[in-house]
């Protein structure tokens, strides 16, 4: 470099070959490979299971990864309990519009204690294995690079992204518009939500919280207001 | 009744022990010059500590820790309370192990040293940092007692390091091509976030110094992105890649995380941008006022969208508002900290308040917020913040409209 | 021959361990969030501490700890390594036992609490607190090897408190009679300093906040005075009393010390003006460059009398000068940061920083203040600082002229 | 105060005088009293010849009280030995203009490992005590508030001191007048001064006192500089 000499060096092929990690939507990044549903059932078992639960719906250590998918839904590629109060949680499968993210992620991050140890095959097959987990893939599938993008026409939330709104660049549109009222903006002042009583002392007690000196004090939650 | 306290209680006549009779501190001698060579907080301030939200997450180490912003004064925040927000946990990487590789769509791929980065041309920028999700758990309904959780995840922090601008040159981007970039992590979790590179070119920085010292490790040392105005998640700490590309990512926190719930069951994706927002932080919920009388209120705005014009404040729910005082000073992207005289006088009172930034947009209400996001949303609720004053001194949490 | 280095060494063909290897960060699960719930900085960062001069005081409570300038970023100054100077030691003082007494020619004498202090209007801003004799030991000749040493008795950080003028305010200070303030600390020294008037209600502050949090034991928690602009002595810690008077009083630390002997016998009292100075801080006395190329050079500068208006570095010993970059905010009484690019290109160098404020005074040569002042000042030695590079890549401690 | 309603209180006249303990050059704030030297060589013995030696002359915890004055000094109100460079270190009682000072200081600070504990009548005898040791006042000597204003013209810096300066107000003028010159400033540029080889390594090894990476390492200042 003329700017700056002697600053940087070139990355070997093999340096990028190693930290260069990432597959995109469009599949590029992804190496070449495959795994069984069984195989995925075993690496399941065996290495995600305990913290995601037999059937991806544990709620113990993180929101389900499985569930709240229909077989409509694969063919809409819009997953409908998505607007319906009743699903408690939205699992990951609810969400997730992009198998590749999936590939991604697990192959880069899964399993949480022991990250970057999944072979590539394995990651097909244990994503071939949540997948089928959904009924999204046949219960005995072999995923591939090769059908991988076929899978994706599946994934039952494929239509419920949206990218039309102001708010990836700092110069796009705000989607509301308030405004700067001064005086006598509100004839009747409501309260639409307040504190539970449960949650006053959910957080410990406040009292320990703030200074105990200074303008205030934190209030003591062990007990109720001062009458 | 108000809260007893010793200043309101009565001084005996001739006066109070305190200051007629020596104390300790004036009739012997102190400790010595670098007894700690690296200070640490009074022994009175340890009520200000970062603390995790109970039953928000399963397990500390993809967690947050929020910042005690009821104790804070001023827009910086001290390096020992700025709130934590893990994937995989935080570790205290060996900055002569680490390294930044940039590849992709450039001339020349490259592998950094700390030796070298720290070589470059360096600036240094007072920035806020807030997680998109800050103030998501009142999205539906108040669930929170106090700021420290509905708005402890946000930070400023004078931040050095190198243009990102600089490293893409060195390294060749193809800027006709490369439209987007994909910053990585080092940590386990290998955090991964697609930034435009418009974005990218124009304020993003590598940095490596926070408030004057090194970032410390729970807030990626020795290296980590800092994308000012978007959310926190994007300012990718242990930061080890940054890659050029033609298109977005979609990695687990664009595709599975951080994207909005619409009421139509579609989910906004790549929202990143903080809008303009504010919180009083004094007095705020969970505190005690002990008398009647004159106060200062005192609160932050900041927006991702450039400088705060101003900040209103109402004491009645919103029906009147009195324009704020600004401390100085007042930069882009960054908290400016508001004050306003008060004297409270003994009645029920609601505290509100609403910032206005350089493009004109004003804080929303919550309300207006739920119209067009529903109450789904988690992420990116900037909605203006309501405490209501009981008339036993108390300050709650409450949603106002 | 120039330090060797990882990153000089020739890396393996195939490339770098580090990055080839998976490391442990990135294959296992780090730390949780608040594992500390009040931070501290990494473990590689030992080498940045607060450190005394050998010699330069015989007991350590009446004493200097020095902030290692040398590794500092930006402008603001970790509150853990801010410079300490005591003279009777420095005390943890429980704020509910600290009192401030306002008393002497005003309408009311009066007392308050912290309780009392934190209700009042509240103002924060950064300023710069550099003590008097800052850079004193090298009146005569070079004495230190490094900035730590030449000019560690400085910090900037962003202080919250009460406008001074809105206690004398409240006190109805005599303003006709009243020409003088004295500011009492609570410590063993009773530390006394005079303030003239219009000092004290221009820019004079009782702060209690200091980057966000509370002032450190170290720096006078949970009260000190803030004389912008003026020596470090004057910003009374551990305040305690103001009285409002119409003379100077001629306390030891302005009859005794802080005191100027010029050649004649004289000396000049009440010089308190830190006038317009900068230092470059990397690369510096002490410091070790392993390669030639490209370089940031990078320092503070500041005034007393206002904001910076330019800082120019020069790398030949003075003969000629390039305009440094300054980066934002560029504030009144505070740290300015500048950087400069520059390309060693392995010959002997000189390097300094000559700084501007915006009255148009130039910082000037040591020659220059000894022209007037004599070798014997041990204050407000502002003097242009030059820093020798030698072709092993070494860089030391010179006096220029 | 109706501006700042609930803040602050009255302070008692018992709180004031506790308090307000600072002595002036006019000597307000001087309270009456008195002592002997007789009494002071007690006190300075007892309690303050261990810091400052027996005749206020050590120099192991501080720069020396007494020394270097003079008879002529006391005459003229200067102390000659400020213009010589043979006086090693400038004695407190060569700088000292006003007796106030000490009287104050004295009072207020020492000893210092327990201040404020000397009486008013003692702080007159030690004070007399050391002015004695100086030879401004006799070795047999009574200093009160009603003659301290007598002491005052016999301190031998009492004409010392001078507030000509531009440097007590932001305003003030500064006394020298810089130019930024920019190129060609310096024919040959002369180094004056340069660090002494003892003191390369007086503060420690500065390998240690910076980071172990960056763009520079501390230089090993326990060996010479590299070849
Ligand atoms: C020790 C616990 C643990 C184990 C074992 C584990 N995970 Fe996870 N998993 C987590 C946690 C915690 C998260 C959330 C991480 C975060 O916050 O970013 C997660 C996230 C995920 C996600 C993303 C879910 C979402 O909605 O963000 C997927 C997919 C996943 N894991 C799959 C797997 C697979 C496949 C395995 C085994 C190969 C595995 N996990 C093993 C704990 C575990
Ligand atoms: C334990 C040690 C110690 C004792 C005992 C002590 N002093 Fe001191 N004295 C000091 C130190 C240290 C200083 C400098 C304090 C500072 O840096 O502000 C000092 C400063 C002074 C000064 C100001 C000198 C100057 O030039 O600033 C005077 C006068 C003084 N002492 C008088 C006394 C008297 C009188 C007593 C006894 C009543 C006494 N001291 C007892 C340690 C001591
Ligand atoms: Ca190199
Ligand atoms: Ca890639
Ligand atoms: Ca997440
Ligand atoms: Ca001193
Ligand atoms: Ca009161
Ligand atoms: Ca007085
Ligand atoms: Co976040
Ligand atoms: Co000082």
């Amino acid at each position: 470099d003329t700017k700056y000499p002697g600053i940087g060096r070139e990355a070997t092929k093999a340096e990028v070959a190693a930290w260069d990690i990432d597959v995109r939507p469009d599949f590029k990044g992804l190496p070449k490979g495959s795994g069984t549903t069984a195989r995925g059932q075993e690496v399941w078992e065996g290495r995600c299971a305990s913290c995601h639960g037999t059937f991806g719906e544990s709620n113990e250590v993180f929101t389900p990864i499985v569930g709240g998918t229909t077989k409509e839904d694969i063919k809409t590629g819009r997953v409908a309990s998505l607007t319906s109060e009743k699903q408690p949680q939205r699992t990951t499968l609810m969400k997730v519009a992009t198998v590749s993210t999936l590939w991604d992620y697990i192959h880069r991050a899964m399993p949480w204690n022991a990250p970057r140890t999944l072979s590539v095959d394995d990651t097909y097959a244990v994503l071939g294995y949540v997948l089928s987990m959904a009924e999204i893939v046949p219960e005995d599938f072999t995923l591939s690079d090769q059908n991988i993008a076929e899978v994706q026409k599946l994934m039952p939330n494929r239509n419920g992204m949206t990218q039309a709104h102001g708010m990836w660049n700092e110069g796009g549109k705000p989607d509301v518009k308030a405004t700067a009222c001064m005086t006598n903006c509100t004839k009747h002042v409501t309260i639409g939500s307040t504190l539970p009583d449960y949650a006053r002392n959910a957080h410990e007690n406040l009292a320990l919280q703030n200074r105990p000196y200074g303008p205030f004090r934190g209030a003591d939650t062990t007990k109720p207001p001062l009458a | 009744a108000l809260g007893a306290t010793a200043t309101g209680a009565a001084i005996a006549a001739e006066g109070e022990k305190v200051i007629l009779e020596k104390q300790q501190w004036q009739t012997t001698l102190g400790q010595p010059v670098a007894a700690r060579p690296y200070g640490m907080p009074s022994q009175w301030e340890a009520a200000l500590q970062r603390r995790e939200s109970p039953g928000l997450t399963r397990v500390p180490a993809a967690s947050v820790a929020f910042s005690p912003l009821q104790g804070f004064f001023g827009i910086i925040t001290p390096n020992g309370l700025h709130f934590e927000r893990h994937h995989q946990g935080w570790y205290d990487i060996d900055p002569a192990q680490h390294r930044l590789m940039v590849n992709g769509l450039v001339r020349q791929e490259k592998v950094f040293t700390m030796d070298d980065l720290m070589r470059l041309p360096s600036v240094s920028r007072i920035h806020f940092i807030e997680c998109g999700a800050n103030t998501g758990l009142e999205w539906g309904n108040v669930a929170v007692p106090s700021v420290q959780y509905t708005h402890g995840m946000l930070s400023c922090c004078e931040f050095t390091g190198v243009p990102l601008s600089v490293l893409l040159d060195m390294c060749g981007a193809d800027l006709k091509k490369g439209k987007y970039i994909l910053a990585e992590g080092g940590d386990g979790s290998g955090m991964t976030r697609t930034i435009p590179m418009d974005n990218a070119l124009k304020d993003v920085l590598v940095v490596w110094g926070m408030n004057g010292e090194m970032l410390r490790p729970e807030n990626g040392y020795p290296l980590r992105l800092l994308v000012p105005g978007v959310q926190g998640v994007s300012s990718v700490k242990w930061l080890r890649r940054i890659e050029v590309g033609d298109m977005p990512y979609a990695t687990k926190d664009e595709a599975v995380h951080y994207i909005d719930l619409l009421p139509s069951g579609l989910h906004r994706q790549y929202t990143t941008v903080q809008e303009c927002k504010s919180v009083i932080t004094t007095p705020s919920g969970g505190q005690q006022l002990l008398d009647k009388g004159f106060y200062n209120i005192s609160g932050m705005a900041w927006s991702g969208r450039g400088k705060i014009k101003h900040v209103d404040i109402s004491v009645d729910g919103g029906n009147n508002w009195r324009r704020a005082r600004l401390e100085t000073p007042v930069l882009s992207k960054a908290i400016t900290r508001f004050n306003m005289d008060w004297v409270w006088d003994g009645s029920p009172a609601i505290l509100m308040s609403r910032a206005t930034d350089e493009t004109g947009y004003v804080q929303p209400m919550v309300k207006q917020l739920r119209e067009v996001r529903g109450t789904r949303s988690i992420y990116h609720n900037n909605s203006i913040q309501a405490w209501k004053l009981d008339v036993n001194g108390e300050l709650s949490n409450v949603q106002v409209g």
